[in-house]
């Protein structure tokens, strides 16, 4: 086909383009609501780092599972949550993905393959473990992501779940979202493998690293680690670099990154480089892009909307969902 | 025809291995519980059966194990892992608190969580301050997961059971110094409801609340007791979450007389919520002040002498109920 | 001369200056608590003044932390580690349950353990179920440990010095609802005795064992309620363990009512505890039911709303006691 | 000197062997009293792994510490604690190393440099962190030794604790104690590292393997990496490769271990191994190794003596050493 890139079907890359454009309003719109006291509680943004939730998940099934982190709602998007669901979550609203019981950080939607979302650094990875063995075990052919910071490779979690992985051969895919810092620290402080990516000769993985605002990049490695685990050959530990524009959280905290870094980083914007790409290769018109911009606003107002005016739940409410009963 | 006898241990393999056969979803895992059949047995004879798929040897990673028992039980499956002692629970202290009990609700629902995480505390065994904890009150404080302390063999299989087929997680705490004590087990197949006590003695004078092994003590010295015309009640909660305070409370207000006696510590322990419940909902019937007789607010100590002393005996229990009817007349 | 006034984070912050001035043993560890001062800016300034040496940034390691504070501590060092949220610090359960407490008595008395665990619990933040936990009945429940609940700035101050030149190992436990709240501090140099507990308020009707955040919702209950001539006793604990029984009990036996408040979960926890002392100690001087107002027994939804109402608050709290006091008469 | 072998005197070769074989003579005391029923509670016996402590504990001072395992009489022994205090530990006498109250599991004699010793697997790992911190913290010249098993390379515990000891570069040493099994599991089938020593490579530290049996070997390796620390240089991983002959504690729990691999194993028996050596290099003669046996059962004799004849701790007892008032 002529509209390709890299092999990428016109149709993929514009899918591409598009969530990572709505994972960007869609944070920006957080931020402000956030900012309004609209949103309660803690949140954590994703701008900047679009290309890697959107280039992994590009790769996988809709029956694929992904798990997530405090830093979720871009792995939300990109495996295909709708957004009026996870605003509403945001807002803590009954309409949300999880009834307004989980907020930010606890994104849970099966359907559309977000298994679980832990607030807890390092807490999903043995969880998401625990998923592939269920798939393995009844010989599906489905294959499980765990995202994480570079900061979660320090956690014990990490390292017995992927040595768990290993040494039963699991189908999972290890994404280690390294944007340099865990909250003000350093990964060279905190870290003591030279690179992040060295952490897979413990477990007896291949290790890759992609650069994480190429999503193309990022979209090759995933599905090459994906059909590795889909064959039952095993997990992957995949290191993509990226960085996030906003701070830690919706506070600041204080300067602990150097400006010019910022700076740099931002010029490596992962949905101008993938535009500018698909306009000078010749696959996609100003006006095509333009109008899936245009699409995106229109969908995260719709989703404020939504969020605003849907109900919140009380005590008696998220009671019933202690147990199953 | 007469009733069958297992041991304690017998019968939570016979539970496991029926429910193995009943539901293919259902898998162990843990440490040294296949090829060897566990360290305390308990799982003997289920790899040769089920092979190292459904019985699965694991590394030393309590994280992981029970990480990825929730993970494989939102999935779809059934897993009971094995932590081979209950101090180590909390080396995945983190999945047993954060993950376990709280992925379905803060799932608005949507997941369930089927996990069965087996785990057994080592009374009598002499082996120190790290090989011999009970803390059964930390699980019933942490709401979301149903907590099961069977005391004989028959609610051993009856509780495991129920705790399989349910879809809450479990944690259910066995007692190695029960492993090998015989009690009847029927033929067939039961299950007990979560959340029911059991009277295991009926008596008019004084309700003893006994958790775990010390059901067997408080039903010796209960037979004593009848000697000398003191009627003891003895209550068995076999699961602390769900609690079954209906028993418990209708027990005091029928003898107005309770004493607490539980192998895990005193302080903040298992009985502290009992007596805070009589002390909130039977107060009227209450005849004397309630009693808790527990292990000391000490580590275990290693010396049998100490140690033996550290616990609540039939002797302590004996001596309480005999001062408590004094106290009250 | 008014006394001077400070915020909670202001008199952590001083106790921490303080006693590392005082000795140089004393460190500080932790994540993000060096650069940017904490998340919390608790220990904000301090990195400037004392260098990287001794306000260690750390990578998100809570066992190794935890674990790195008692080796430190047992080779003569005085470590204060922060857990950022107490949620996290059962990411570190081994080192925190079979480790810190047991250390000292394991090894017959050579050692000490002098490290000092803080951390917090987020009240009223809305960050639902697995960052706003608070268990101390746990760390209660365990013998060997320290366990400080500060309420006011001057109780914060004082009990963390007291905590760090104690030699014993402390779980000191910060409410971040309380952070910026104000109180006076006075200039000197000062500690509380550890175990001790403080009458935050005398009356002679109803007692109120209130915990750590709840000392300030009783207090402003107990005003309200002198208006309308209850009168109404508050105790603030501020250790767990060592467990001041003397000042409840005595209380008890004066007023003749028990109403405790705590952000706690309700089944099994500090409430649990101080009903139980009671019901055994000072059974004949109870006048009326003891009434515990906790949180639900169910995790903390993110739901503001539904997040309020879990939560015991002052409302409920005027009309318990207004019950209380028509039911014992 | 013509009495070298190595490059070490005489007078250390001699201590190593004297200090194998305390252990051995020790260690066929507690099986044999233990079956008798004087010793009570659970102990794990260090038989046939007798090289790796010796090796290592010769390599260092007095005042360095080590941390050990529930497989710690071993340890104990080759740092210094009088056999009648560790003795009188496992009977739980109120002359033991803790005074009846630790057993078998928990030894600790700062004196001679045994500070900790823990029953979790990995439990020791974090605390000889903080250990080698407070030495650094105080600029003082000592470095501390971790021992662990090849199952401990797989708690979350070993990970924090590798990691955290390189970022700050601690006076420290790991020594894996590799015997092939975490009681029934095989190594291979617990640890997904090619090797154990690969899992250096994740805390960018030097990594040795070594043969445990060859107790001269030990030595230099831990010499080598004592020396490194010494100086400021950091950690290193060493893995001993040995075998435990005993069952994994003192009951029997079923068959796991192939028979030849047991046989071949105890031909590689350390004490041997360097008997013949200083034979053969005429270093000693039989007459003084055989006198030094004789010391050692004598020794372990006396041990049984003390600890038989020394008083019980009672309740009262033990509770005065919980906190310090
Ligand atoms: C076990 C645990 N410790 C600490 C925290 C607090 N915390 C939340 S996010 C974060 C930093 C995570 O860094 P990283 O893994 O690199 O992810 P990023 O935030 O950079 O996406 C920390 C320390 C936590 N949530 N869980
Ligand atoms: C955290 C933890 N999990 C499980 C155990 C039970 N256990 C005691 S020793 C042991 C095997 C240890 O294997 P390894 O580390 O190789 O040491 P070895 O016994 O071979 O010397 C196990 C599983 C424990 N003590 N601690
Ligand atoms: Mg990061
Ligand atoms: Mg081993």
């Amino acid at each position: 086909m002529t509209y390709d890139l890299d092999g990428l079907s016109k149709e993929l890359l514009l899918d591409m383009y598009y969530k990572m454009m709505l994972i960007r309003r869609f944070e920006e719109k957080v931020v402000e609501m956030y900012r309004a006291g609209e949103i309660p509680g803690i949140a954590h943004g994703y701008i900047g780092e679009e290309g890697v939730a959107v280039g992994v998940c590009s790769a996988l099934r809709r029956d694929d599972y992904i798990l997530s982190t405090h830093r979720g709602h871009g792995h939300s998007l990109a495996k295909g949550i709708d957004p009026k669901h996870l605003m509403a979550e945001l807002y803590g609203k009954k309409t949300g993905v999880c009834k307004g019981i989980g907020g930010s950080m606890h994104s849970t939607e099966p359907e559309v393959g977000v298994i679980f979302s832990s607030a807890i650094v390092g807490g999903n990875i043995p969880i998401a473990v625990g998923v592939a063995l269920a798939f393995k075990m009844r010989r599906e052919d489905r294959v499980v992501v765990s995202f994480f910071g570079d900061g979660a490779t320090n956690t014990g979690a990490f390292h017995e779940a992927l040595n768990l992985a290993s040494v039963w051969k699991l189908p999972i895919v290890f994404v280690c979202e390294n944007n340099f810092y865990a909250i003000s620290m350093h990964v060279s402080k905190s870290t003591s493998a030279k690179e992040i990516v060295d952490r897979a000769v413990s477990y007896n993985m291949p290790g890759v690293v992609v650069d994480g605002n190429d999503v193309i990049a990022v979209y090759n490695a995933a599905a090459a680690a994906v059909n590795r685990a889909r064959k039952g050959e095993g997990p992957t530990l995949i290191e993509a670099r990226t960085y996030r524009w906003l701070d830690h959280g919706m506070y600041y905290l204080g300067k602990y990154r150097p400006e010019d870094e910022v700076v740099m980083w931002k010029q490596k914007c992962p949905i101008r480089t993938l535009r500018d790409r698909l306009l000078i290769k010749g696959i996609a018109t100003e006006v095509e892009l333009n109008s899936l911009d245009e699409k995106v606003v229109h969908e995260v107002d719709e989703a404020i909307r939504f969020a605003r005016e849907s109900a919140e739940p009380d005590l008696d409410f998220v009671k019933q969902f202690v147990y199953v009963r | 025809m007469p009733v069958r006898e297992l041991t304690y241990a017998e019968a939570l393999r016979e539970a496991l291995r029926e429910e193995m056969l009943r539901d293919d979803r259902v898998f162990l895992m843990g440490e040294d519980i296949g090829v060897i059949g566990g360290v305390f047995k308990v799982t003997q004879g289920l790899y040769e059966e089920f092979g190292q798929e459904r019985v699965r040897d694991t590394p030393i990673s309590e994280t992981a194990i029970v990480g990825a028992a929730i993970g494989a039980a939102i999935a779809g499956m059934k897993p009971v892992a094995e932590i081979m002692y209950m101090d180590f629970l909390m080396c995945a202290g983190d999945q047993v608190i954060n993950h376990l009990p709280k992925i379905r609700y803060m799932s608005g629902g949507k997941l369930k969580v089927p996990a069965v995480i087996r785990t057994q505390y080592g009374l009598y065994r002499y082996a120190a301050a790290q090989h011999s904890q009970f803390y059964p009150a930390f699980l019933m404080n942490i709401p979301g997961m149903y907590v099961e302390v069977p005391s004989t063999p028959y609610d051993a299989k009856g509780l495991l059971k129920s705790a399989i087929r349910d879809e809450n997680p479990d944690i259910f705490i066995e007692c190695a110094a029960l492993y090998r004590v015989r009690g009847p087990v029927p033929d067939e197949d039961y299950v007990i409801p979560l959340g029911q006590a059991d009277v295991k003695r009926e008596g008019r004078d004084v309700t003893v609340f006994a958790l775990s092994y010390m059901v067997h003590v408080a039903l010796s010295a209960a037979q004593k007791l009848g000697n000398e015309g003191i009627s003891t009640e003895v209550i068995d909660p076999r699961t602390l979450n769900p609690f079954d305070k209906k028993t418990l409370v209708e027990s005091v207000k029928k003898t107005g007389r309770l004493v607490i006696i539980e192998p895990d510590h005193k302080t903040a322990g298992v009985g502290a919520e009992v007596a805070a419940i009589v002390a909130e909902e039977a107060y009227d019937y209450l005849k004397a002040p309630i009693v808790r007789l527990a292990a000391d607010d000490i580590p275990p100590p290693f010396a049998p002498k100490a140690y033996n002393a550290f616990l609540p005996n039939e002797e302590k229990l004996i001596s309480s109920i005999k001062k408590l009817i004094k106290h009250s007349k």
